[in-house]
């Protein structure tokens, strides 16, 4: 059968059927099935759900994954340790920088490596920058989808490109940068860098400021996410969710208090925690977790230490650890995000396993949105925080 | 009261409007074709190779097709041909030189790793982006002839990189002259020493 | 915590029918872990989760492996005396033996509760063609439904008791477990100006005869 | 405005005056065009993209529509969620397998004349992810691209670029005559097939009416 004839339409991406179907079902009768995504505005990316609807009530929604899975570990498993870095900075495109080091973490930890004191600090400015850029880019996406069209996303991305621009002027790339490498980082910033940074930081809580007054006492949002999307803790545990959705709903677990990695144990910093777990929760946490980063970032800056960033043991070219595996993980802006190796003592990993935190923190979704309008589910898939890449890899 | 969530948050973006207009803050857009962002020094987009001489660019690269990038870059993106003869380089020595030198920009993912693991500094990173084609085939792929710029456009766009890059390959070759020297020395001294010897041999 | 060794030992007690196999990681990480017999998986890992010393609630990472056959050669020296009477004769006999391969799915558990962990379990199907089963973990703990998903499609390990065990990433009509050392990708190497190595080989085919291996092309600028 | 080509059996309107003619009566304060002209200028100044990001290009488009680089200076701010209402398909990011029918599908969908962009290394050839198992290398090996930018991701100024490249291309279109712009011909194809998902890869893997390999006698 040749496929191109018109007599033979293809069938739609494994959904047999129209995008839009009836279907009948013994309890609640006639219901209509959906199919969002994965080309649809407020899915994040190429995201799908079969939505089967009561009216505009939710009764089912299974997600359909896999529309952007570029089979990064297949591709990391034939190249090596060190040119996957470039490819992980494509997982989680927002924050480049915190998969780099989540990467640089786990492989330390499979070949014993350590890191001069100078490169630890830089590596948690860069991901709690990286943390400011997500949580603001998240939560004008959020809005985006409870439907105020552009504005707050304007005001994110304006900020967004002032860090962008530190991030551009650091490591060369604005999104891509590709900035840590086993047993350190690549660049060391200059005075002129850290002074811009360190204003950025201290201009950052007005901004803030100006956002929530902007958004947080809204009338419509408050309707629209006060009591939507509800997760306990204990459901939330079992389903392996974490990052902020997990702090939401009242769980105490934050990596960068229990693993301590990095030098994460010498700052001051607390941990901000929700109680209702509902998609209110989830917006303020990352408000508060914002506040929270520039408390850490100003401390940062004022300790950084002089010295060498990169461990003069470290190897760039032909590094091969010894046989072993090791899961390394840290608290990244949307949850835990691990990295699994085994490797058999060759240049390339012989088994390379991200352990995505969008995908997991996913895994609920039905259960928060069932019984809530499809609008509400839009919502409550913006307040989980998914980036595609890493979703699907 | 109801509403004044609403009136609050409006009252912030006629801020912002108002503020568009005056306040430098708040003016963040570049009007990309007629007013060009100024680049930061480090910016990369795709490398380039780096000749010494802007005459003779293809009998002055710096490259001498050691392959090392083209075994390291991660979309493998480079293709290295050795040539069969040798050129002389900069300091005088014979080296090989790449017969085909291509990287194939539409694949190419900007890490810049190339760079990094080339021992002799022969591949830089350029900033140029505004490269947008309608051919896919011929545009994109660029070989050795369309690659190779001179050292002083490197100079142009990472001048503080360019100028450590140089200092370096200065005081490599002064210290390979120097050791040549020693080394011609204390032949001539040997020679000198014990007059009937093979003749020394010929130093390539 | 108590070491793996500890835990090894109460499982022991608890569930004295059950292969607890203890697998050193010789790397720096030193992150050791248990190889678990497929048959009382599911009560072990109940267990786990529900020993109040370990409350391991939350379980992280859930992952395939895949271990191909190996061929592997062993060389026994043995010393014959020469009947002749000369200094004894040290003969290396060579025997290959084929080391069947297997999937394993591994688990990285932790705990919320009592900020603990990880504890890392492994599960190992018999073989990698007809016998790949192994039980779902889901039922203890939801983390794993995705990722086990993930694992089928990939690796093509079928988990028992998985509510919903489907193809996670690929399509449904696709054959292959693409994550597999031995999955040969399809063939789409028509147009590689690049090509080199595995690449190369592999775009050959698609080049006509006449065709150079690594064209030059894009001549004048 | 971009200089006008020169049609070889001009729009009526036109006339048959040069271009320096023209030029001349513009300084005189007249404007001469011609309905061609007018077309084409508020063509290229309306392209409407389809909203539809695929990957990390996605969120360099969008920043391309943000304050700091405004995609709206050149009329192109409109994002359509509908391919019923849009002009331009910004091919911004990767293209897998599982996602290449729909991305065909919305091709198809949208009304002539229509135009694609394709964003990105991964959207020309696969880019660092063309060794993958599922990845489409190249979105044009079903669909005709008009530009290509190279990048990974391309800077948003790169994607203005671009679009100005093709606003330039749209002025030059000529709406009859021989050398009449493709959209304007019944006979060239305005949908395509779309491949069928297959036990090991898309079947067929490419459109041979659309795409095809230099053959190594043209690459020489």
């Amino acid at each position: 059968m040749n496929p191109f004839t018109p007599s033979a339409p293809a069938p739609f991406a494994s959904a047999p059927g129209p995008t839009v179907r009836a279907v009948h079902d013994e309890f609640h009768g006639d219901l209509l099935e959906v199919s969002m995504g994965p080309q649809h505005p407020s899915t994040h990316g190429v995201f799908r759900m079969v939505a089967t609807l009561d009216g505009e009530q939710l009764v089912k929604l299974k997600p359909v994954f896999g529309y952007l899975h570029r089979n990064h570990e297949k591709i990391a498993e034939n190249t090596t340790y060190l040119g996957s870095m470039p490819y992980t900075d494509r997982l989680d495109y927002l924050c480049s920088m915190s998969t780099n080091w989540a990467y640089a973490l786990a492989v330390e930890k499979l070949a014993g490596q350590a890191v001069p004191e100078r490169a630890q600090y830089l590596r948690i400015i860069m991901a709690e920058l990286t943390r400011l850029v997500n949580h603001s880019c998240l939560v004008g996406f959020l809005f985006n989808d409870l439907g105020t069209s552009f504005t707050p996303l304007l005001y994110a991305f304006r900020e967004r490109e002032k860090i962008i621009d530190l991030f551009e002027a650091l490591s060369g790339s604005r999104m891509m940068c590709n900035y840590q490498r086993f047993g350190g980082c690549r660049v060391d910033p200059t005075p002129e860098w850290l002074a811009a940074a360190q204003q950025l930081v201290d201009n950052f809580p007005r901004f803030l400021d100006e956002y929530e007054r902007m958004l947080t006492g809204n009338e419509i949002m408050l309707a629209r996410t006060q009591g939507v999307g509800r997760l306990d803790a204990t459901h939330a545990i079992n389903a392996g969710i974490t990052g902020p959705v997990l702090r939401a709903s009242g769980v105490d677990y934050d990596l960068r208090k229990v693993d301590a990695y990095g030098f994460y144990a010498q700052f001051d910093f607390r941990v901000p925690l929700g109680a209702h777990g509902d998609t209110y929760d989830r917006y303020m946490m990352r408000i508060l977790e914002m506040r929270e980063s520039v408390k850490i970032l100003q401390q940062a800056f004022k300790r950084l230490p002089a010295g060498p960033i990169m461990d003069p043991k470290a190897k760039l070219r032909g590094f091969r650890p010894k046989a072993g595996e090791a899961y390394g993980r840290l608290e990244g802006p949307k949850g835990e995000l691990g990295f699994f190796l085994i490797s058999d003592g060759s240049p390339n990993p012989y088994r390379y396993r991200v352990r995505p935190p969008s995908l997991i923190n996913l895994t609920l979704l039905e259960e928060m949105c069932l019984g809530h309008t499809i609008a509400d589910a839009v919502v409550i898939l913006g307040s989980i925080d998914i980036v595609l890449g890493e979703v699907d890899r | 009261m109801l509403g004044s969530g609403i009136i609050n948050g409006l009252i912030v973006t006629a801020k912002n409007f108002a503020g568009s207009y005056h306040d430098p803050e708040r003016m963040v857009t570049v009007e990309y074709p007629e007013q060009k962002t100024v680049l930061p020094e480090n910016y990369r987009n795709f490398p380039f190779l780096i000749t010494e001489n802007a005459t003779d660019p293809m009998g002055t690269l710096r490259c001498v097709a050691c392959q090392i990038c083209e075994k390291e870059c991660p979309p493998q993106c480079i293709i290295i041909e050795k040539s069969k003869d040798k050129k002389p380089d900069a300091t005088g020595k014979l080296q090989l030189y790449p017969a085909i030198f291509g990287i194939d920009t539409s694949v190419c993912m900007s890490c810049q790793i190339c760079v990094e693991v080339c021992p002799f500094d022969a591949i830089k990173m350029d900033k140029v982006f505004e490269i947008a084609t309608t051919d896919r085939f011929q545009d994109l792929f660029l070989d050795r002839e369309r690659l190779a710029k001179p050292n002083s456009y490197y100079h142009e766009i990472h001048p503080v990189e360019a100028a450590e890059v140089d200092g370096r390959l200065l005081a490599e070759r002064k210290a390979a002259e120097e050791k040549a020297k020693v080394a011609a020395a204390a032949k001539a001294a040997a020679a000198a020493a014990k007059p009937v010897v093979t003749p020394p041999p010929a130093t390539p | 915590m108590e070491t793996l060794e500890q835990i090894r030992a109460r499982l022991l007690l608890a569930y004295p029918a059950a292969q607890i196999t203890f697998v050193t990681n010789p790397g720096p990480a030193a992150e050791h872990s248990l190889l678990i017999e497929a048959a009382h998986a599911v009560e072990i890992a109940r267990w786990l989760r529900d020993d109040p010393a370990l409350r391991l609630d939350y379980c992280s990472n859930a992952t395939g492996v895949d271990w191909p056959d190996k061929t592997i050669t062993d060389v026994t020296t043995t010393t014959e005396p020469d009947p002749a009477g000369g200094p004894a004769k040290t003969v290396e006999i060579k025997t290959t033996r084929l080391q069947p391969g297997y999937l394993e799915a591994i688990y990285h558990l932790y705990s919320i509760a009592l900020k603990q962990g990880p504890v890392v379990i492994r599960l190992r199907t018999a073989n990698r063609t007809d016998a790949v089963t192994l039980p779902s973990l889901t039922p203890t703990w939801r983390s794993c439904d995705f990722q086990e998903r993930e694992i089928f499609d990939l690796y093509g390990i079928i988990f028992t008791g998985h509510p919903d065990l489907r193809r996670l990433l690929m399509w449904d009509e696709f054959k292959d477990h693409p994550m597999r050392k031995d999955y040969v990708e399809p063939d789409d190497y028509e147009w590689e100006p690049t090509a080199h190595g595995a690449v190369l080989e592999r775009a050959k085919p698609h080049q006509s005869a006449a065709a150079a291996p690594a064209p030059k092309m894009g001549g004048t600028p | 405005m971009s200089d006008p080509v020169a049609s070889p059996t001009p729009f009526p309107a036109a006339g048959n005056i040069s271009d320096a003619e023209r030029e001349d009566l513009r300084r005189h304060g007249i404007l001469m065009t011609s309905l061609e002209e007018l077309h084409n200028w508020g063509r290229s100044n309306s392209i409407w993209p389809l909203q539809f990001g695929l990957a990390c290009c996605a969120i360099e488009m969008i920043a391309a529509a943000t304050a700091r680089f405004d995609i709206a200076r050149f009329g192109a701010e409109i994002f359509r969620p509908s391919p019923r209402q849009a002009d331009l398909m910004i091919v911004s990011g990767t293209v897998t397998k599982k996602m290449a029918p729909q991305v065909i599908r919305l091709w198809n969908q949208m009304p002539e004349p229509k135009y694609c962009i394709a964003m990105g290394a991964c959207a020309i050839s696969g880019g660092p992810f063309k060794q993958g198992y599922n990845v489409l290398k190249g979105i044009d090996r079903f669909i005709p691209v008009d530009i290509y930018i190279p990048g990974c991701p391309p800077r948003p100024e790169a994607l203005l670029n671009g679009l100005i490249q093709l606003q330039k291309q749209i002025k030059a279109e000529q709406l009859t005559g021989p050398n009449a712009a493709r959209f304007t011909r019944p006979e060239e194809p305005s949908e395509f097939p779309i491949p069928a998902y297959g036990a090991h890869d898309l079947v067929p893997t490419k459109n041979d009416a659309v795409w095809a390999p230099p053959t190594p006698e043209a690459k020489a």
